[in-house]
């Protein structure tokens, strides 16, 4: 029709002018200078760990196990619950832990988790559930259970509540179980700093919350003491309030991605299920990562990529709901840290695999500043 | 006698509620172009469907050829021979025309270059290459046009030719005619003539007797569901024709004493209307004048305008240039709401779609289009009262038959759909009345009664704007006459002296 | 210049594609050179939007079928959920083949519920999609805790899966690593463009790119297609052709959802992760959705579509706030090139609007130093509303999409 | 007679809907080895325990709020998604407006719910405009600009402009007492104020429906645009108060939570209100008293369902109970349609004297 007869050879023409005058424009280009991107910036300086006398950076002693045999204990996850690689496994494994070594009877304990999404009122009413059901002690995973806490506990004061990550109820009968994660996050920091061969890390976090920018913080902390230099690429998966940022390792991968692309060699991944995806990055780029909250090099979920997991920021829930439950059995929560950090075993980071056997002595002098209160660790970036 | 071409024998179909037909026998010469007349409702259209294989008979038989039929799905037809031009046109816009000739007969010789060439060559059998002038056209471009650009005529031949290329022998038409400028059927009746001498056969559905008796071999007239018989055309006359239709006369609008005042109520200046696809203005530089007591008939070939120039007076088009006063007030910046409150009442030509709310109760039908004013709306609020009172009214005064006013208006037949309407548009003095097709699908007593509203509501001073493509009915109504012709007034005409014949030159402007 | 442009504009199709993507990507080009930001055009961004639109542009092919069949599909994300399920278990156990199989199957269940609730009941399109979507996530949750639960020990995640290895076009890839390597202008932002369609592959992602052209083949060039496509635009005339709209009604949308399930397959093939994943599907399928009606209804349009999507999703995860910054500013020479271009066809409103349009967006690119990250993340969906903003008068729907038709109804 | 008929048709669906579902739900059930006589037992039983029947009521107040604003729209056929984004944007400028200002009591509340409500009308008009001007779909639009919303609030949230680090949660500033509104104890519990507000406002809905000049124009342009427009309906004045209308309905669903219970806006505010708007808008046939049985039976559902858990039942059983019913509940509405219909022809052509011709 009109088209194709018009099209002719005049439109050919056309076309070809402007294909040829798009191909001398092209043929003209200049290598331009781009700067930093995708360069290496080569080894950088370090400054050596300081040094801390022994003695003042003792970790507590262990506790004595009580008889738990008694208790029922009544756990309520947050969304993911047990399974689910991480806090919330963390949870269950002290509880675990408390039925193997305590005397606490499995049948005794209960356990529920949250919905995504889910109305404030469900929270209040799993643990109000929980209570009525004569559980006691029963504890709450993850700070979303704070306004429900807060209502249960003032309905059931003779019950004891412990609430992990959140430290705003103040009731006589709840106990907060609080981490350190900057601590944790600052040896871990530390560790790339070390290893970095670009002088460039990567930090991914799964949501851009208050928690995770704990990580963060710390992060960035222990890297620039090791060097200051070092330039820090710190990204996230999603905003605040938008949670998918845990569940999406594919988006977790290109963050990753783009950060190895620019340079870093190492990404510390705080993203929970999005993890996976970071891992999966480091190991098509030939790059490292650090794991979090548990010691992810012994995942079963990520036996496939756990050679790149150089170390895990661990933030020990297990070893918090163990001591707690223990406390509770021994009537001695009031004795129980105020938070869990570096002196009491609370964070930590892991050695699986080996990786970080070369520079253990310098982690080990920073986490003896740590413990000495001489490093002050930040909990906002 | 050879076999015929089709014979049906004792059809019966009912719907509920309504028997569509009842015993029907119907039988079609090889070779011949069959007529089958009625009134609108007399079942036709439900007879062709039952022969096309789209609705199953309850009883009866369908020879073809001699050889008894069952007919599934029009697929079984077309397999038979049996091909169907319906009324309203079976294409898709948006399709090409090789898409939609191809389309179900894929089978054929594919989709390819040789179905490609077998279309065109029967392309010249339906007059298609020469009815658009582009006969000298290469044989693929009009073929992967979107139909949307083509004209009715066009599309009709498409039609023919798509029943064609399935390669049926006998070829229904239902009601080809009525889209068709006068010229058009000419061209048609033409090409009916030549297919014929070819050897097709065709069935021929319509209730214009000139029409039939210009085209037809036989006659077989069917009323209110029923064989009234089969006659040779040329043995009988039209008033015999028109009784076995009707059972009596045909209602003829008569002429009477001229109520027409010189006071103004709808004056149009300079209306033009741009067309939002980009093409020719859809009105351009229309002028028109109606007064109280008078009808002011609009004839033309459907799709000159008529639509457009009743929506851009009722204010339900945008951008639309001139101005429309109403009794002397500049009514061109308000919009349709206002308007009505002003005293016009639309009778739009597409009730299903535009007047009536088919889910709904008759009462809450009666609101539609008064929701603003007494005595239904009063303050944004709706009276059901006397929303519900004055339904009652209608119902009773217009011989609505409806077993109440609760019940949704899609469960009446057309005619009582479009009294309602009628009925509802009058309501609250309007001083102007533009009814677009007021009695197009609407059995022949609904027909009568709304023609003696409309005489009524003239006597009474009210002005009316008529839009109807059945010519009797304009000439029977209407005052004065003016012809409409791409978007264009091209002439004006007395009702009581022209004839069809011309006003149908005047409409497809042959005389220009 | 007046009548060089008139004649563009009666150029062909493909011509004219290939013109205003040359176009895109000299702007693009432009944008690199000056603002550094070498992301915008990086082979690393080419790839993640390939990885990222991928499952999008499966969701979309599937819209693709179901509409052009006049059955709306917004369940789409519901036969993506199902998708990634059944990829999941039929991949644990059979492989990454046994899981693009199973996403197909469940999928096509899901659009299977689709079809009898549209099709047989004539229940509202809408209607209908949000249910099977509701539907779809519930039970692939608690199959998920069924079935998974005792495999992986979490009710949220499947075991890892058997993937696809990924493959390079030899050759082609290198070449286009070593062009991209020069840091030239345009012509290393064209190969880093292009080398994400050929570095990094796995069968999955052939599938989807080959899946756009062998769905215009099926849709466009074939008596089936044309069939299907005629109970979109009419279904009755389609009827008094003998066509049995239904069945081929029914076809489209199962095949619709088993294209979504692919997406989801995608989804679950991917190297991230290698599994199910609760939630992992966040709303793609009506991504998808857009992304088709963006394109408008056509498989070259709804992969523009996809990969616009995929590439703003990817450059805003690698290279953050600052990117989408500079993606501004390629707005605005895009912007400006529009208004010249109308301006010479003398067509002033579009002109004016474009220019403003960019003045506007300049004017924020110069306030701002970044786009901060809560709205970057989002850029793809603000991209995707503003685009459809601008040219949905031009879009063209089937005719009949989202009609109830019954079958002899016509007339 | 047509009107008892009707009602008939109304009940008759939903409840074999419902039978249908829970059928389908105890094979599931008992495929998996579960037992749904204890699943059921265990829901049922929990209507007495604890505060769970008051927080039914107060949840289905929310859902009813949300499955109004659904329904508004669903009334001229306008489908909006994006009750959602709407809510939720609503809710956190609310909460920032009322953690900020200081007023006396009731003026606190009333400014607290005026803000919500233009918020959620003003995070409706984009789509809303573009739909009347544009012929943009609502759907696209409002799906992308729920995301949008999340990217809106992250940002209005941050520290850094209004809100506040609580813990490791990030909250806006806590609402004062002055801005809360009242409930009603019971029991244990308390029914939020706003639920009062809820029920009058589905009376409002019925009355704008019924006896109101727009709500006539907006089930007019719902039931046919072209009808309408003859009718002298302003389709696009139409669409754009209906979805603002819509949006402004969708502003109030965070607030029985916002003023009775949380009185701030936080990271783990609830989400999804929007979409559970969309099944119950469904389920109870956009009619104020439809939606408000569904309401509460969705909220039943959500609420019995955590107790699932306790007894080692998948509690993911309910979602697919909830997906079941509406899917089976529109095939009911529609089947029964049908066949009133069908009833209603054959009864006018029975009460008609003479039977006109075929349908041609």
């Amino acid at each position: 029709m009109r088209i194709d007869q018009r099209i002719g050879r005049r439109g050919r023409l056309v076309t070809a002018i402007a294909v040829m005058a798009v191909t001398a424009l092209a043929l003209a280009g200049c290598a331009r200078d781009t700067g930093g991107g995708g360069t290496a910036q080569g080894e950088c300086e370090r400054v050596p760990p300081p040094s801390v006398p022994a003695e003042s950076a003792q970790p507590e002693p262990e506790k004595p196990k009580a008889d738990a045999s008694a208790l029922k204990v009544g756990l309520a996850y947050d969304i993911g619950g047990r399974g689910d690689a991480s806090f919330n496994d963390a949870a269950a494994a002290g509880l675990d832990r408390a039925v193997a070594e305590l005397g606490l009877q499995k049948a005794n304990t209960r356990e529920a988790t949250a919905q995504p999404g889910e109305s404030e009122d469900a929270g209040t009413t799993r643990l109000r559930q929980l209570a009525e059901q004569g559980f006691d002690p029963v504890i709450a995973v993850g700070f979303n259970y704070a306004t429900g806490v807060d209502t249960v506990a003032k309905e059931f004061p003779q019950t004891q509540f412990a609430i992990v990550d959140d430290d705003t109820v103040d009731l006589p009968n709840v106990t907060p179980l609080v981490f350190a994660e900057e601590q944790g996050s600052f040896l871990v920091g530390a560790a790339a700093a070390l290893t970095t061969g670009t002088c460039a890390i990567g930090f991914v976090g799964g949501v851009d919350s208050p928690l995770i920018q704990k990580f963060e913080a710390g992060y960035e902390q222990g890297a620039t003491a090791v060097a200051p230099d070092i330039r820090i690429n710190a990204d996230y998966i999603s905003p605040a309030g938008d949670f998918s940022g845990f569940n999406d390792a594919t988006r977790g991968t290109e963050i990753a991605a783009g950060q190895y692309d620019s340079g870093a060699d190492i990404s510390f991944a705080a993203a929970g299920q999005s993890n996976q995806g970071v891992f999966a990055a480091a190991q098509a780029a030939g790059t490292r990562a650090i794991g979090v909250d548990s010691d992810q090099y012994n995942s079963p979920q990520l036996t496939d990529v756990r050679d790149v997991i150089m170390t895990s920021m661990i933030k020990r829930v297990d070893v918090a709901v163990y001591d707690y439950v223990n406390a509770v059995a021994g009537n001695t929560v009031d004795a129980l840290p105020e938070r869990f950090d570096l002196r009491n075993d609370g964070v930590g980071y892991s050695t699986s695999g080996g990786f970080v056997d070369d520079i253990r002595p310098q982690l080990e002098a920073y986490k003896a500043a740590i413990m000495a209160g001489e490093i002050q660790v930040s909990s906002t970036p | 006698m050879s076999a015929e071409a089709v014979e049906l024998r004792g059809i019966t179909k009912r719907f509920p509620g309504v028997v569509a037909n009842d015993g029907v026998d119907l039988a079609v010469h090889t070779g011949e172009v069959h007529a089958l007349c009625g009134e609108n409702g007399a079942g036709k259209s439900t007879l062709m469907k039952i022969l096309y294989g789209m609705q199953a008979p309850d009883e009866g038989t369908i020879a073809v050829g001699g050889a008894e039929m069952h007919f599934r799905t029009p697929a079984d037809a077309i397999a038979a021979g049996i091909g169907m031009v319906h009324q309203h046109f079976m294409l898709a816009d948006n399709l090409t025309i090789a898409e939609n000739v191809l389309l179900g007969a894929e089978k054929q010789h594919g989709i390819g270059r040789a179905a490609r060439a077998r279309i065109s060559e029967l392309a010249g059998t339906v007059g298609l290459a020469a009815a658009d002038g582009s006969g000298a056209r290469s044989a693929g471009a009009p073929l992967d046009m979107l139909v949307e650009h083509l004209g009715v005529a066009d599309r009709q031949r498409i039609e023919i030719l798509k029943v064609l290329y399935r390669g049926a022998r006998t070829v229904i038409l239902d009601e080809p005619t009525a889209v068709l400028v006068p010229q058009e059927v000419e061209e048609l009746f033409a090409t009916v003539r030549a297919m014929r001498g070819e050897g097709y056969t065709f069935l021929f559905i319509s209730h214009k007797l000139d029409e039939v008796r210009a085209i037809a071999d036989r006659i077989t007239v069917l009323r209110r569901g029923r064989t009234v018989g089969t006659v040779d055309p040329r043995e009988v006359g039209n008033a015999e024709l028109a009784e076995m239709m009707v059972g009596s006369e045909l209602p003829s609008p008569e002429s009477r004493d001229s109520s027409v005042t010189d006071r103004e109520v709808l004056r149009v200046e300079g209306l033009g209307l741009p067309d939002p696809a980009g093409g020719r203005d859809l009105l351009d530089g229309l002028d028109l004048v109606v007064h109280a007591g008078e009808v002011l008939g609009i004839a033309g070939v459907e799709g000159n305008g008529q639509t457009e120039l009743v929506e851009t007076v009722m204010g339900m088009r945008r951008h639309a240039r001139g101005r429309v006063l109403l009794s002397g007030v500049d009514v061109s910046g308000l919009s349709t709401m206002a308007r009505r409150e002003r005293g016009i009442g639309y009778v739009p030509e597409d009730r299903s779609r535009h007047a009536l709310l088919g889910d709904q109760p008759l009462w809450a039908n009666r609101v539609l289009g008064f929701q603003s004013r007494p005595p239904i709306g009063r303050h944004g609020l709706i009276d059901r009262g006397a929303a519900r009172t004055d339904t009652e009214r209608i119902v009773a005064d217009f011989d609505v038959r409806t077993p109440g006013i609760d019940v949704m208006a899609s469960a009446l037949s057309g005619g009582n759909q479009q009294k309602l309407v009628v009925g509802r548009e009058l309501s609250g003095d309007p001083v102007l009345l533009i009814a677009a097709h007021p009695t197009r699908g609407v059995d022949v007593g609904a027909q009568a009664g709304i023609w003696a509203e409309l005489r009524r509501a003239r006597r009474a001073g009210l002005a009316v704007l008529l839009v109807s493509a059945d010519l009797d009915e304009l000439i029977g109504l209407s005052d004065r006459l003016a012809v409409i012709l791409g978007g264009r007034l091209v002439g004006t005409a007395d009702p009581a002296t022209v004839t069809p014949e011309e006003l149908g030159t005047a409409m497809t402007g042959a005389t220009r | 210049m007046t009548a060089l442009v008139e004649r563009v504009r009666t150029l062909p199709g493909w011509a004219r594609s290939a013109l205003i993507a040359t176009g895109l990507v000299l702007a693009l080009s432009i944008t690199v050179t000056l603002t550094g930001q070498t992301q915008l055009a990086s082979s690393g961004t080419s790839q993640a939007a390939v990885g990222l639109g991928l499952p999008i542009l499966f969701a979309a092919l599937g819209g693709l079928w179901s509409e052009r069949a006049g059955i709306i599909n917004i369940g789409l994300e519901g036969m993506m959920v199902l998708g990634t399920w059944g990829a999941a278990w039929a991949g644990y156990y059979g492989g990454p083949w046994a899981a693009m199989l199973g996403g197909l199957v469940f999928g096509g269940l899901g659009g299977l519920v689709h079809a009898v609730a549209t099709i047989t009941f004539h229940v509202n399109h809408i209607v209908s999609g949000v249910a099977v979507t509701l539907l779809g996530t519930g039970l692939t949750k608690y199959l998920a805790t069924l079935v998974f639960a005792p495999l992986s020990q979490n009710p949220r995640q499947s075991p890892r899966i058997d993937g696809f290895t990924e493959f390079s076009v030899p050759g082609i890839s290198e070449g286009l690593a070593a062009v991209e390597a020069q840091q030239r202008v345009f012509v290393s932002d064209l190969a880093g463009l292009l080398s994400g369609l050929v570095t990094g592959l796995t069968p999955i992602v052939v599938l989807g790119i080959v899946l756009v052209p062998v769905s215009y083949w099926a849709l466009w060039r074939t008596a089936f297609g044309l069939r299907l496509r005629s109970t979109g635009e009419s279904p009755v005339a389609a009827e008094s052709l003998g066509v049995h709209v239904v069945a081929h009604r029914y076809v489209a949308v199962v095949t619709s959802g088993g294209l979504a399930g692919l997406g989801g397959a995608a989804l679950v093939l991917n190297s991230a992760q290698l599994g199910y994943l609760e939630n992992q599907v966040g709303g793609r399928g009506y991504i998808g959705l857009a992304a088709m009606i963006f394109g408008n209804w056509r498989p070259a349009g709804l992969l523009t579509g996809s990969a616009l999507f995929g590439y703003v999703d990817g450059l805003q995860l690698r290279a953050g706030g600052e990117a989408v910054h500079a993606l501004l500013y390629t707005a605005t020479l895009v912007a400006v090139a529009g208004a010249v271009l109308w301006a010479i066809r003398r067509m002033w409103t579009a002109a004016a609007v474009a220019l403003g349009a960019g003045v506007l967006v300049y004017t924020v690119y110069w306030t701002i130093e970044s786009v901060p990250s809560e709205f970057a993340s989002y850029a793809p969906q603000l991209v995707t509303l503003i685009v459809l903003a601008a040219a949905s008068q031009r879009l063209r729907p089937p005719a009949w999409l989202g009609e109830p038709y019954r079958r002899g109804e016509g007339s | 007679m047509t009107a008892v008929a009707r009602l008939r048709g109304a009940v008759v669906a939903p409840l074999l809907a419902i039978g249908v579902a829970g059928l389908l739900c105890a094979v599931a059930l008992l495929v998996s080895g579960a037992s749904p006589w204890t699943a059921v037992t265990t829901v049922l039983s929990q209507l007495g325990s604890g505060t769970v029947a008051v927080d039914t009521v107060n949840s289905a107040a929310v859902y009813y709020l949300a499955a109004l604003a659904v329904a508004v729209g669903f009334q001229m056929r306008l489908f909006n998604i994006g009750v959602e984004g709407q809510f939720r944007v609503a809710a956190c400028v609310a909460a920032i407006v009322g953690g900020t200002v200081v007023l006396p009591p009731v003026l606190h509340t009333l400014l607290i719910i005026v803000v919500a409500v233009l918020t959620g009308a003003a995070w409706i008009a984009i789509p809303a405009l573009l739909k009347a001007y544009r012929g943009v779909s609502e759907v696209i639009s409002t799906i992308m600009l729920n995301a949008i919303a999340t990217g809106m609030i992250a940002f209005l949230i941050r520290p850094e402009t209004f809100g506040e680090l609580r813990g490791n949660n990030i909250t806006t500033p806590p609402i004062p007492e002055s801005g809360w509104f009242p409930g009603v104890p019971v029991g244990s519990g308390t029914i939020f104020g706003m639920v009062f507000v809820a029920a009058a406002l589905g009376v409002g809905y019925w009355f704008l429906l019924g006896r109101t000049r727009f709500g006539f124009e907006l089930r007019a342009s719902g039931e046919s645009t072209t009808a309408a427009s003859a009718g002298g309906v302003n389709a696009r004045r139409t669409i754009v108060v209906a979805l603002l209308l819509s949006g402004a309905i969708a502003g109030l669903i965070g607030l029985p939570e916002l003023l009775g219970r949380d009185h701030a806006y936080t990271l783990s505010s609830p989400q999804g209100y929007g979409f559970t708007g969309i099944a119950i808008a469904l389920l109870g046939r956009n009619h104020p008293v439809g939606i408000a049985l569904g309401a509460l039976l969705w909220a039943f559902l959500d609420k019995s369902a955590v107790a699932l858990d306790v007894v080692g039942i998948p509690r993911e059983i309910v979602l697919i109970m909830q997906g079941l019913i509406v899917l089976s509940v529109v095939v009911a509405y529609e089947l029964v349609r049908r066949m009133e219909q069908r009833a209603e022809q054959r009864r006018v052509a029975a009460g008609t004297p003479e039977p006109v011709g075929a349908a041609s």
